[in-house]
C-alpha cells in the first residue's frame, strides 16, 4: 500500500451517470486485481473530509482507469492524492469457468477488472443488471459478457438457472441494501443448490471507509464465527456462508 | 521531549507527537503506510474489560470539514487484546500507550492488569462525559491504586475545564485536552438522525482554548488533542501550554502530515536546554503555510514580509 | 409556525424561521439585499445597558469551513439604540426580538424599558457561559419580573444541557439552542493567538444533539440555532424537537439561502394541524440536496431510489 | 447591492503574483465606480467560509476586470456568486487636477477604477509604490500615470513635495500596517501642508468582512466624532482627519 500523487490525464463521460477517470500512477500503485481499490483525496481543502474510494476498471501500459459517478467533477491535469491499492483481490477461482455477476441497484463497476481476467482464460460471465443498475451504459461492459437486466430481483427471469449454474457468484449492492439483497441471494442458493459450499457465493461490502487501513474499525462485518474483521483489509468480497447475516441484519432493523 | 515520571517508571515522549485512540488501530496498523518510529509513542484504540461489538450500521456521517462516527468501540476485551497484541507491542519501536474505557470498577481490573505487563509504557483513561468532578476524582484514584505506570486521563471538551482538577486531584499524570464531543447527523445510508463523536479541524480552536484556559492552573502536564492537522496547529496547542499533541483523524485525511508534524517538533534539543518555548524548536521537513487567508495577510509589522504582488 | 404567549402578548413566529442575534444587525440592514419579510423574525445584535466599543483589531480568523470572530459586541446602550432604531423597528414587518447582554441588573433595567415600547416582540437574553444554573434562574426571574414581554433565554453550548431546567424555571418562554462556543485561534493579520466565538457547519450537529437531548425534557419551546445553512440542516433540528430555528452566519455565505430556507417552512398550515411533524411541512422553492455523500447513497429501503447510474 | 452569478471569461496573468479575470456580470453589477468591490464566492462548499473581496480595475462593455493575487486559483467558464456593488465610491473630487496615490506594502490595484475616471478628465496622477508594492507590474498600470517607487516610506524621493502640492491623497496599505502607515502619513501632511483640511487625504481601510452589509460589526473604523462605522458600508476610504488613529493604533497596540 501506498500514498501517492496521480494525476488524471483524461476524463471520459460513459453515460450520463458514469465517467472514466485515466490517471497517470507510478508502478507500485499499477500492481493491483480486480476488486481492490483506493483512497482518493481531490482536495487541498478538508471539506470532504474522507477520502473517495476509487473503483479502477481498467489497467494500461502507464496509466489505469477509474469509474466515478458524474456528479463528482474533475479536471484533466488535476492532481490527486491516492492511497492503494487497498483491499483483497476478488477471490476468483481458476476452475470457475462460469460466472455469475450480480449489480443490485449498483453499478457493475467493481466486476470490469476481474471480468478481465475472467474473459481473459475464456471463462463464461453472466452479468445481472437490477433496478437502477440497468441504467449502467452497455457499450462500457466487455462484448464477451452476457448482460440480462431486471427491474426488480423477482422478476429477473432464469433467476434460479443462473444461480444453480455458477461456479462462482459475485453481488454487489450498496449498504443499506447490501445485507438484505446478499441474505435473500443466499437463500436462493441454499434452496436452488440444496448446498451453498464454501468460496462459491460472494458478496461485496462497501461501508464507508475513513481509513482502508485497518484502524479504525469503522467499516467492521461481522462473521459466522464470532470474529468482526475490517471490510477495507479483509474484503471488499466475503463469502456469504461465512458472514452473520442473519444477526446483522437483526441488529441494523433494531438500531 | 516530554518525561512524565511516576514511582514505577518513565514514559519519554520524545517528539511529543502521539497518535491518538480511535484512528491509529490496536497495534501499529499504519505502519504499513508511515514510519510510525517518527512518533513519541502510540495510544491504542479503546480497549474495555469485557469484549464490545461493533455498533451494526457503523454510522458514518459526511459533514462539512468533517464527519460523525459510531463504531461502538469494538475490541475483545483486556484479556483477549493482550493476548493477541502483547507480541506486537513488545516489538513497537515507540512507547504503547492502552486507552481503556469501562466502569471504574472495570477501569481499575484492567490497570492492575496491564500494571504487570512490561510491553505498555502507560495507562490513558477514557472519562466518560456524564461523570461529575467527585466521580472523575474517585475514578482516577481507584486505577492510581492499582498501577504505577504513568496514567493519562483524557477529558471530554464540554467538560474539560470542570474535570481537569479532579483528574489530576485523583492522581493522573497528564491530562489530554480534549476528547471530542457527540453530535447527531442524518446518516445518509439510512435516512435517519444518528449519533456519534464529530471529528474535523475544527476541533482545534474549541480545544487550543481550553489547553489556555487549564495550563496556567495545572501542575501537570497537558496533551493537546483535537483537529491537528499542520505543524502549525501543533505550535498553536504548544503556544497555548500543550507539552505534548496527540493526532488522530488527520491520518485518513493526509497520512504523510502525521510524520510532517512529527518531524517538526523532532529537532532542537538544544534551544529547548537554553529554556526556548516549544513553538521554538527547529522546524524540520515541515510543510508549507496552513491555509491561504481570505484578504492577503502579511505578518505582523515585528515581522515584517508583505505579500507577493 | 410556532406561538409563544406570555400574560400581555403572543410572539407569533410564521414561518418558524428566524434572523438570530449577531450577523443580521440591528434593524434589517440584510433588507438591502433580500426580503426580510419572508421570515418570522428578526433578532437584533446584542444591546447592552450602557455603550460598548468595538473590539480593537476585530478579529477574524478563517478556520476550515469555518471562522473565528470576536467584535466586541459593540453597540451605543439600549437607550441610544432605541432612539436610533425604533421608527425601523416600528416599521419592520416581521416580529422584532431585542437580544439583550449584560449584568442582572443591567438586563432588568434594559427589560423594564423595553416593555415599554410597542414595537417590540420580544426579548432575548444572552446567557453567559460563565454562570451557574442558579445564577441563571436567579437572572432570568430578575428579568422576568420586569416585563410580559415573551421572553427566550439563549444558552452557550458547552452548559445548555445545565441550564436549560434553571432558565425555564426562571420564567424563559422558550430557549434558544445554542450560542456557539468560544476558539482560540492564530489570527492571521496579528500573528497571535486570539479568543472569539467560532462559527460554521460544524456547529450543527453539536447542537442538534443537544436540542435531542433537551426537547423531551422541557415544557417550553426550543428554538434550534447554529449551523443551519440548508433546509435540510433546519429539519434535522426540527425533527430533533425544536419549534422553530434562528439562522446567522449563513446569511454572509449564501444570502439567498435565508430564504430558501423560510420558504421550505412557510406553507403547511394544513399538514400541521392534522398533527403531521414540523419536517412534514411542504417544502417550497427548497434547492437541491445538502450535500454530495462519500460514497454514493441511495435513500433508506423504505424510500427506495436508488442512485443514478 | 445585488447576490448574483457571474462567470469568469478569461484569466490574464498580469504578473508573477498577480491575475485579472474578466467577469461577465449583469448590467447592475457593471454599475460601479472606483473604490467599490465585490465580495465573491467561489466554491460549492463552506471552505472558504467567508468571501473574498474581490477589486474591479477595469469596465469593459459586458464584463468587469477583477484582480486577484496568483496563489488563489480560478478556471475560465467558472462560475462564482458575486455580492456588490459593495462600498462608497471613493470620494474623487472634480477639482482635484493633481493626484497623489500610495500604495504602502499592497497592490495598487484598487485605484485602478478611479484612475481611469481621473485621467479621463486630465488629471495627472502619482503613484507611489513602498516596498513589496514595487514588484507590482508597471506595465498594468496607465502610460499617463507617474510612477514612483521606494523601498521604504523614508526613502521615498520628493515626499515633501508630493504631499504638499496633491489636491488630493489616497493611500492604502493592508492591515495591520494601515494604521501606523496612515498616522506617519497624517502626520507628514500636518507638517508639510500646516493644516491638513478636510477630503484631502484618505486611507482606505480592508479589514477583513464577513457581511459587507454593515450588518456584522466586524469591519468598524472609529471616528473622532465616537462613532464607530463599518469600513463595508461607509468606506473602504476614509478621510484620515475624520478617523480616531491615534486611539486606535493606542488600542490595537495593547490588545
Ligand atoms: C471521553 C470519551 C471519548 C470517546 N470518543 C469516542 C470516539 O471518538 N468515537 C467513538 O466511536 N466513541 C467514542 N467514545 C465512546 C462513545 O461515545 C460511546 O460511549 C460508545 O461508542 C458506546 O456508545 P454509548 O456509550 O453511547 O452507548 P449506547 O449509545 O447506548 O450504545 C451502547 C451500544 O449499543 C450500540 N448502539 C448504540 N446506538 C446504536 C445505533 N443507533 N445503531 C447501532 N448500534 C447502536 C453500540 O454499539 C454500543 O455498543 C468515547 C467515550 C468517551 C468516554
Ligand atoms: C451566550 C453568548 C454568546 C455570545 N456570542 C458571541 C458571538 O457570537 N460573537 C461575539 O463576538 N461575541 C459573542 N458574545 C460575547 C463575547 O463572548 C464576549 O462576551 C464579548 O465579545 C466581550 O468579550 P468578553 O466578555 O470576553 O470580555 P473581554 O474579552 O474581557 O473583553 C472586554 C472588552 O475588551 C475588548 N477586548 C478583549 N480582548 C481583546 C483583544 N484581544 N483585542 C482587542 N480588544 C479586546 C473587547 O472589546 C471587550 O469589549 C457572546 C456572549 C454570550 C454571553
Ligand atoms: C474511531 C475513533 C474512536 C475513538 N474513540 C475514543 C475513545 O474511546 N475515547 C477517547 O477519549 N477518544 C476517542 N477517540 C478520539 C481521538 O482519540 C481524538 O481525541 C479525536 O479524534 C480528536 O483528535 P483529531 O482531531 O486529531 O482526530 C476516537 C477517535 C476515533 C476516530
Ligand atoms: C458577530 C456575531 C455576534 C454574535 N453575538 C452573539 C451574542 O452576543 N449572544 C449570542 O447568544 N449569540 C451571538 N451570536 C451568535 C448567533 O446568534 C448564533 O448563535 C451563531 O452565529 C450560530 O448560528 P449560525 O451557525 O447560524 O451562525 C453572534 C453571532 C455573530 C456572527
Ligand atoms: S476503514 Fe478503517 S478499519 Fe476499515
Ligand atoms: S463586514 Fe459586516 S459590518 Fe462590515
Amino acid at each position: 500500500m501506498h500514498q501517492r500523487q496521480a494525476v488524471i490525464e483524461r476524463i471520459r463521460r460513459v453515460s450520463a451517470g458514469v465517467q472514466r477517470l485515466e490517471l497517470a500512477v507510478e508502478p507500485p500503485q499499477r500492481a493491483l486485481s480486480g476488486g481492490q481499490f483506493f483512497l482518493a483525496r481531490t482536495t487541498a481543502t478538508y471539506d470532504p473530509y474522507l477520502r473517495e474510494a476509487w473503483l479502477p476498471v481498467a489497467l494500461n501500459d502507464k496509466t489505469i482507469v477509474v469509474e466515478r459517478p458524474t456528479r463528482y467533477q474533475y479536471l484533466p491535469n488535476q492532481v490527486v492524492d491516492l492511497l492503494g491499492p487497498l483491499g483483497k483481490p476478488f477471490p476468483l477461482r481458476n476452475s470457475a469457468r462460469a460466472l455469475l455477476l450480480i449489480a443490485y441497484e449498483a453499478a457493475p463497476s467493481i466486476f470490469l477488472l476481474m471480468l478481465q481476467s475472467a474473459l481473459a482464460r475464456n471463462s463464461a460471465a453472466t452479468l445481472v443488471l437490477i433496478g437502477q443498475a440497468q441504467q449502467y451504459p452497455l457499450e462500457a461492459l466487455p462484448s464477451a459478457l452476457e448482460v440480462i437486466r431486471a427491474e426488480h430481483y423477482e422478476t429477473w427471469a432464469e433467476r434460479a438457472q443462473h444461480i444453480a449454474w455458477a461456479d462462482q457468484i459475485f453481488a454487489v449492492a450498496p449498504p443499506p441494501y447490501d445485507l438484505p439483497a446478499y441474505m435473500r441471494l443466499l437463500e436462493d442458493a441454499q434452496r436452488v443448490r440444496h448446498a451453498v459450499s464454501a468460496e462459491l457465493l460472494y458478496g461485496i461490502f462497501q461501508p464507508p471507509m475513513p481509513c482502508g487501513i485497518g484502524a479504525c474499525q469503522a467499516c467492521l462485518v461481522r462473521l459466522q464465527n464470532g470474529d468482526e474483521v475490517p471490510a477495507c483489509t479483509e474484503g471488499m468480497a466475503f463469502d456469504l456462508t461465512r458472514v452473520n447475516l442473519l444477526q446483522s441484519l437483526a441488529d441494523s432493523a433494531g438500531a | 521531549m516530554l518525561e512524565i515520571t511516576t514511582g514505577k517508571m518513565t514514559l519519554r515522549l520524545s517528539p511529543p507527537v502521539m497518535g491518538a485512540s480511535g484512528a491509529f488501530g490496536f497495534a501499529g496498523e499504519y505502519g504499513k503506510l508511515i514510519d510510525l518510529s517518527t512518533l513519541g509513542a502510540l495510544v491504542t484504540n479503546p480497549i474495555s474489560l469485557r469484549a464490545r461489538r461493533a455498533a451494526t450500521g457503523a454510522r458514518v456521517v459526511p459533514l462539512d470539514s468533517g464527519v460523525l462516527i459510531h463504531t461502538g468501540l469494538p475490541n475483545g476485551g483486556i484479556y483477549k487484546m493482550h493476548r493477541q497484541y502483547a507480541a506486537k507491542w513488545r516489538a513497537s519501536p515507540i512507547p504503547v500507550i492502552v486507552h481503556l474505557i469501562g466502569t471504574p470498577e472495570d477501569l481499575a481490573e484492567c490497570a492492575a492488569f496491564l500494571d504487570q505487563q512490561a510491553e505498555i509504557a502507560a495507562i490513558e483513561l477514557g472519562i466518560n462525559d456524564a461523570l461529575t468532578a467527585r466521580e472523575v476524582r474517585a475514578m482516577v484514584a481507584r486505577v492510581r491504586a492499582q498501577t504505577q505506570l504513568p496514567l493519562l486521563a483524557k477529558l471530554p471538551l464540554y467538560q474539560a475545564v470542570n474535570l481537569a482538577a479532579a483528574a489530576a486531584d485523583g492522581g493522573a499524570n497528564a491530562l489530554v485536552i480534549a476528547a471530542p464531543p457527540r453530535g447527531t447527523a442524518r446518516d445518509p445510508l439510512s435516512g435517519q438522525l444518528v449519533g456519534g463523536r464529530v471529528y474535523g479541524p475544527w476541533l482545534k480552536p474549541l480545544a487550543v482554548r481550553i489547553v489556555g484556559q487549564l495550563a496556567p492552573r495545572l501542575s501537570i502536564p497537558i496533551i493537546g488533542c483535537g483537529g491537528i492537522h499542520h505543524p502549525d496547529d501543533a505550535r498553536d496547542f504548544f503556544e497555548a501550554g500543550a507539552r505534548a499533541v496527540q493526532l488522530d483523524s488527520v491520518v485518513w485525511a493526509r497520512p504523510e502530515m502525521v510524520i510532517a508534524i512529527a518531524k517538526a517538533f523532532s529537532g532542537g534539543e538544544l534551544t529547548r536546554a537554553a529554556g526556548a518555548l516549544a513553538d521554538e524548536w527547529r522546524p524540520l521537513g515541515e510543510p508549507a503555510e496552513r491555509r491561504t487567508t481570505l484578504i492577503p495577510a502579511p505578518p505582523p509589522p515585528h515581522v515584517p514580509s508583505p505579500p507577493e504582488i
